[in-house]
């Protein structure tokens, strides 16, 4: 399923598989946009972006080798690997975390330490161990707290079956912004809202990154090359979204995404804000945002006593060769830190429309 | 005259339904009907239950505000189609294999003793428990340049619920014949192929009918499901998930795939029924 | 010539969950070429068993059974007889034509010759008009002409009935009788025929075995004497002779009048 | 072949079926070298079945509640409509295409709608769906057999000029017995599979099927398994106590004809 | 002493799908205190029909029938008649004694009272031992007299029975049939009795009335001459006078000897 022939020079594309940790969506305008653009194929690739449903873990798509690269979440991803699986971070493209826990603002539930009794709201699959690991900061424990499993919307919340949601910063908390307030028949504020960060907690844990196999970094050199080229394509991308953000917003939502356009835009321009600025280069892993992640996936307990991981992911876990290699490559041509990036301001329609 | 009237009935029936659903919606109170902690009946919130004309108006809307967006039927209908031949695959998958084993189980008793419960028991297991296996498994296949295509996982996870009721009920089926039948193919020295093609198969022919119904119920669930649980992109699935996610700006709008997969099994079954008017004549047993 | 059906020192037992059934203990009996045979006697003797046995329906526990001196077995595969039930056991898909035509068609008769001898079978039975009707639009006893037809579609010598008429209310039976002769007349089979009915062995046989249960064995033979050149119709059974054959049988059926009513078993 | 050994054989073959197809599966894993991380071996879950017994009980405790709530309330909605449908022609009319759509919805579809309307925060959303899943097979059943009153019993219940109530209690109602059984036993295996299917699509956490997926979501497979193997057992479970259910019944209301 | 039935100039015409159907033109019939009546004639005749409009089954289209100088629907109401049909119609879930118990417990009689008739019921037709078997346990016969001995539940003194002995072998048929000579003999119920069989008729009947169809008529009515008090046994069956009236209604059923194999309708 992968590399296909040797990428000579004459226009024989090498196929990649990415896989990603859901459907379309702006969340991976970086990529969509890279296949857009051509950056892909000026770097000879031709790459083949798959999409995921519910019950599809993208680290296991890549440990299997149906897939070249993946998209997944670090914690998640760590605990594949103390199950047996052998991957590498090759691209930490996500610096901050995006998830909140949005509350009433009346609710009282300001910090991590008001969880303690509320029903708190999480999507399961692996999403709830920045919960846990920022209440096991504060010293609650698992049990204190009932986790309601949020489905697709945010219904539960508004409709008070949820004291504090589960929301992405391009997501889910848009999609409140969305919806209009049933009493004023205008759509909720911010203002209406009480949002934790976890970025600003210490459970914050590391996001989006790229995944790639690690028995084959070590013994396949065509493999190491086309990481490289898919790297420096990924940057192309994302730097593309950043200074062109309504464009990728059109580019994912003709690659499939079913959001309306307004949402679309948001997404897309909340997630340049996860990416942008990257101080040391876009992708290049700060040990200390990993250590945090690795510090909280070891404290994390869930409600039923089991933890994510027990012990410290091998030094394998993740490395910064390919991507500084990448950024290395690209040089001048393209900004890669974006130190002076300046998110747009963008305005929510009914239902994201 | 008859068909008429059950089609006046059925009509009456679904009004009835939209009735109470409206009936409901006005005099019950927003949070549900409560017995003490537990909430017997549901809230009647637009968010949790939109009023019957915003879920058809919605339908004639155009999906987003994007300038070229389609009406959200349309977008529905395209999709049900597409989840429609998946689960035509799926069907056609299990109805094959449900068939095999009811034959092999017929000729070889000990095959039915010893497979029969655990095709039982196959049926407990979730199906997205092995969706991401069966996924990854056919996105390995490749021959000769042709690639397993994702939608082939789907029909093969569909084929998995429609095998089932098949199986059984062609086994049944296949049993069912009277001995005098049997006996009498083997007072002609018939082969077992004979005694299966002239006897067995024609006189499953009523237990097969609505075992099919089913296995095309079963086809179009599990198709659904599958889409969902694999991330196919194509199908009603992944509207249903899309627009269950819009649901809290855009309440009507979930609706609307509902509606497409409810209609997906009503042709389903449909096209069964059909097939079984074909078979009349095998049927002439059967209380009208 | 040789005989139809030779049967020689048959025992059958059947072995099942609550222990040994004996059905059949010492049977002997030939059946010659052409000759009409009834089986009579009360529920459970034995009757069914000794015709499947014939059959090759069922294997002798001990001695054995020859017709037209091959083993039964050979006799079925070769098709040398024809068989009908109590129940016609007409497949219901399945036209008159098509179920005449069944037996025919399992033997790769070829099509051209299959439809002129279900044709020919069907006007036989007197049902030529009834051909594309499917079984349940018949009458039961239209449904036993079409049993009996395809048990005459490969012309055998030898007929097994076992209860053909049982399942008729008696008007139709008797007319259903007089075609029967008629029948076995025209094509000179053997018929070895089980029946529940005195009056319609007497009327339809050269000989009547008279069996008795637990376990079953021949208990007399009577020979009607009524030759098969004797017209089968309401005046033989109109017949003193015929009734006092009738009163013979009944004699040998139940040994003395019986008074007491007796329980069957199950 | 003789009556014991028929008996013995109906044990054994299933038996064997399940041990050959265990050891061909741990064969697979341990000696054939299938990775272990994507088909966990037989070994391997029954470790974690052991390990994480008493969260997996509690979870099955939770899931088989819901799956219990939904049969009852499903089959007591199915058996009242039923014989509303059984009274009355029109209503069965009525009630048709209702009942052909409640038959071919999947329940992805319903989970997220009935949670809105049930609330995230209880089961009934799940029980909901359990119930409607189980509806329809007892419905389906229950009508055939309130249907089956021969011609002949009816008119001997006229000749007794009995009353419509005495005709429903001593002929309609245990003549239907057995079929709202088999209604019932089709509902069980559907109302499990339902419940924690439902539990994949929001709600409470703490049943089979949220920890199969959270389990499956960090690769833990064997441990998802261990919930899996629980679910099949429950499902197993349930399903034998109908059966157990309706012998009892038929030995008590033998119905002339034992399936 | 008063009529048990009363029929005058009764027709009867159901209107089906397909058009009308004449079952019964302008029958007239009177039938006795304890007298056995016995209705023969060929299918589709309208024997069921004209019982069924006794048993109120069904609502004559013209004429009155008179139960016990009532209307039939009171007479039904009343319990005057008991009735048995060609299957037993037993309730497979109920034991025999439950079963026999039925009509009692439908019109209300004390668990005691019913205790002790259905013992005395199950006496008579000598199933004593059989009380707690289940339907299926049984053999038809045996069924059979269940059937019987529910009908007379209630001490009806008119007894309706539709081919009760059809389903049965012919052997068990005839000592049903002495069983039922007995019981009635015993009772001193009327008898409406259908039946197909003519030695049937004959045998059990003070009066044989013979009908034909299209439409249901009645075309003769024979006495049999054979009193209530002859014993109805083997020897009656073997005698020539007997003989003679089977011979009679023969006759009388087919005009004359039959010789073509008329073809039946569905
Ligand atoms: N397959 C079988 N297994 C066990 N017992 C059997 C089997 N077939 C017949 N029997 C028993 O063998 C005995 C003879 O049965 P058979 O059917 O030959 O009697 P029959 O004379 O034809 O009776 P009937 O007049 O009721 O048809 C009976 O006791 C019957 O129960
Ligand atoms: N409910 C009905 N609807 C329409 N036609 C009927 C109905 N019942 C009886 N008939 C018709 O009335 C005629 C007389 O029927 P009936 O059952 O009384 O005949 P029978 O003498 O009892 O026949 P058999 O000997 O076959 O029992 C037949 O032509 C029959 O088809
Ligand atoms: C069945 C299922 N339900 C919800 C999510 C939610 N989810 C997981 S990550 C993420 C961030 C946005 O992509 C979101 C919304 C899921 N993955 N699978
Ligand atoms: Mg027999
Ligand atoms: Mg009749």
């Amino acid at each position: 399923a992968c590399s296909g022939g040797d990428d000579g020079g004459d226009g024989d594309l090498t196929e990649v598989k990415l896989q990603l940790q859901w459907l379309p969506q702006a969340q991976f305008a970086g990529y969509y946009a890279a296949v857009e653009q051509g950056f892909f194929e000026e770097e000879g690739l031709e790459v083949e972006i798959i999409p995921s449903g519910g019950d599809i873990v993208p680290q296991d798509a890549l440990a299997n080798g149906d897939v070249d690269y993946a998209i997944a979440w670090v914690p998640k991803v760590l605990g594949s690997i103390e199950q047996g699986a052998n991957l590498t971070n090759i691209a930490q493209i996500f610096q901050r975390s995006g998830t909140l826990q949005v509350s009433w603002a009346d609710s009282g539930i300001e910090e991590v330490s008001d969880f303690e009794g509320q029903r708190i709201g999480s999507w399961g699959f692996g999403n709830e161990w920045e919960i846990f690991a920022a209440m096991a900061a504060e010293g609650l424990d698992s049990t204190t707290v009932e986790i309601v499993t949020q489905d697709f919307n945010m219904n539960a919340f508004l409709q008070g079956d949820i004291d504090a949601a589960q929301a992405m910063t391009y997501n889910e908390y848009a999609q409140l912004l969305e919806t209009p307030n049933p009493e004023t028949g205008e759509l909720y504020t911010p203002e209406d809202f009480n949002v934790i960060a976890y970025e600003d907690t210490e459970g914050a844990m590391l996001q989006d990154a790229i995944w790639a196999d690690t028995d084959r970094l070590e013994s396949d050199e065509e493999y190491e090359e086309t990481t490289v080229a898919f790297l420096r394509a990924v940057i192309k991308g994302w730097a593309f979204a950043r200074d062109n953000v309504e464009e990728a917003a059109q580019i994912t939502l003709e690659a499939g995404s079913s959001w309306g356009p307004s949402h679309e835009l948001w997404m897309a321009n909340e997630t340049n804000k996860l990416i942008w600025p990257a101080e040391n280069g876009i992708g290049v892993m700060d040990p200390a945002a990993w250590d945090q992640t690795v510090a909280g996936a070891l404290a994390a307990v869930n409600e039923q006593d089991q933890h994510l991981i027990t012990e410290e992911p091998p030094a394998s876990a993740y490395t910064t060769e390919y991507i500084e290699q990448a950024i290395d490559d690209l040089g001048d041509e393209v900004d890669t830190v974006g130190s002076d990036y300046q998110p747009i301001e963008v305005t929510l329609n009914e239902g994201g429309n | 005259m008859a068909r008429l009237r059950a089609a006046v009935l059925g009509l009456l029936g679904l009004v009835g339904v939209a009735g109470l659903w409206e009936g409901y919606k006005a005099v019950g109170p927003e949070e549900g009907v409560l017995v003490g902690e537990n909430r017997v009946l549901p809230r009647t919130t637009d968010l949790a239950m939109p009023h019957v004309w915003d879920m058809v108006q919605r339908l004639f809307e155009p999906v987003t505000s994007l300038g070229d967006a389609e009406p959200l039927w349309r977008v529905v209908l395209d999709a049900s189609v597409v989840s429609l031949g998946i689960a035509t695959v799926g069907w056609l998958v299990g109805t094959s294999v449900g068939l095999l084993l009811a034959v092999l189980m017929q000729r070889v008793r000990i095959a039915e003793w010893g497979l029969l419960p655990w095709i039982v028991l196959s049926q407990t297991v979730p199906l997205i428990a092995f969706a991401p296996v069966v996924r990854s498994w056919g996105s390995r296949i490749e021959i000769a340049g042709w690639e397993w295509p994702s939608w082939l996982s789907v029909a093969v996870i569909a084929s998995y619920l429609a095998f089932f009721p098949v199986a059984v009920g062609a086994l049944k089926g296949l049993q069912s014949p009277d001995r005098i039948h049997t006996e009498l193919l083997r007072t002609y020295a018939a082969s077992a192929t004979d005694t299966l093609r002239k006897v067995r198969i024609p006189a499953a022919v009523p237990y097969l009918l609505p075992a099919l119904r089913l296995g095309a119920a079963s086809a179009v669930i599990g198709t659904v499901v599958a889409e969902v649980s694999t991330g196919y992109l194509d199908g009603v699935g992944r509207l249903l998930v899309s627009y269950a996610g819009q649901a809290s700006g855009d309440p009507a709008k979930a609706w609307a795939p509902i509606f497409g997969a409810i209609g997906l099994g009503l042709v389903a079954a449909g096209f069964v029924a059909l097939l079984g008017a074909l078979m009349r004549n095998y049927r002439r047993g059967e209380a009208v | 010539m040789q005989d139809a059906v030779r049967i020689e020192g048959v025992s059958k037992t059947f072995v099942t969950r609550s222990g040994q059934v004996h059905a059949l203990a010492d049977v002997s009996l030939t059946v010659g070429e052409g000759e009409f045979v009834s089986l009579i006697g009360p529920s459970g003797c034995g009757k069914s068993t000794l015709m499947r046995l014939v059959a090759d329906l069922e294997q002798p526990t001990a001695g054995t059974v020859e017709v037209f001196g091959k083993t039964a077995r050979k006799a079925r595969v070769d098709q040398d007889y024809g068989i009908a039930f109590q129940q016609a056991g007409l497949l219901p898909w399945r036209t008159v034509a098509a179920n005449i035509a069944l037996p025919l068609e399992i033997h790769g008769v070829g099509r051209r010759e299959r439809r002129s001898r279900v044709a020919e079978l069907a006007e036989m039975v007197g049902l030529s008009d009834f051909a594309d009707h499917h079984p349940d639009q018949l009458s039961g006893g239209m449904q036993q002409r079409v049993a009996i037809a395809r048990a005459l579609a490969e012309r055998p010598r030898l007929l097994l009935m076992d209860e053909p008429f049982g399942a008729l209310d008696e008007m139709t039976r008797e007319r259903m009788q007089s075609e029967l002769a008629r029948i076995t007349a025209e094509t000179g089979a053997a018929v070895v025929f089980v029946t529940h009915s005195i009056p319609e062995a007497v009327f339809l046989s050269d000989r009547v075995v008279v069996m008795s249960p637990r376990p079953g064995r021949i208990t007399s033979v009577i020979t009607t004497g009524i030759g098969r050149d004797t017209a089968r119709d309401e005046a033989l059974r109109e017949s003193p002779a015929f009734f006092e054959k009738v009163t013979e049988v009944r004699a040998a059926l139940h040994g003395a009048p019986v008074r007491s009513p007796a329980l069957e078993g199950r | 072949m003789s009556p014991t050994t028929e008996r013995a054989a109906r044990v054994a073959a299933p038996v064997l079926v399940g041990v050959l197809g265990l050891a061909v599966w741990q064969l697979l894993v341990s000696v054939l070298g299938v990775s272990e991380y994507l088909l966990p071996s037989p070994s391997e879950i029954w470790a974690e079945l052991g390990e994480n017994s008493q969260a997996i009980r509690e979870a099955a405790w939770i899931t088989g509640g819901n799956a219990l709530a939904g049969l009852v309330f499903g089959a007591v909605l199915g058996v009242v409509l039923a014989a509303l449908a059984g009274w009355a022609r029109w209503f069965d009319g009525m009630l048709a295409p209702v009942v052909a759509s409640v038959a071919v919805v999947p329940i992805v579809a319903l989970a997220p709608v009935l949670n809105s309307m049930y609330g995230a925060d209880s089961e009934y959303g799940r029980r909901a769906i359990a119930a409607l899943a189980a509806f329809v097979p007892v419905f389906v059943n229950t009508l055939r057999g309130l249907r089956q009153t021969t011609p002949l019993h009816r008119d001997l219940m006229s000749t007794y000029a009995a009353s419509g109530w005495q005709t429903f209690r001593a002929l309609t109602l245990p003549s239907a017995a057995p079929y709202v059984l088999t209604g019932i036993r089709v509902a069980t295996s559907l109302a499990v599979i339902s419940a924690l299917v439902a539990e994949y699509f929001g709600g409470p956490r703490g049943g089979l099927g949220s920890f199969i997926s959270t389990s499956a979501a960090t690769s833990a497979y064997a441990r998802a398994w261990a919930y899996v193997a629980a679910a099949i057992l429950l499902g197993l479970g349930a399903y034998l106590v109908t059966v157990l259910l309706e012998r009892l019944v038929q030995h008590r209301l033998p119905t002339g004809n034992p399936r």
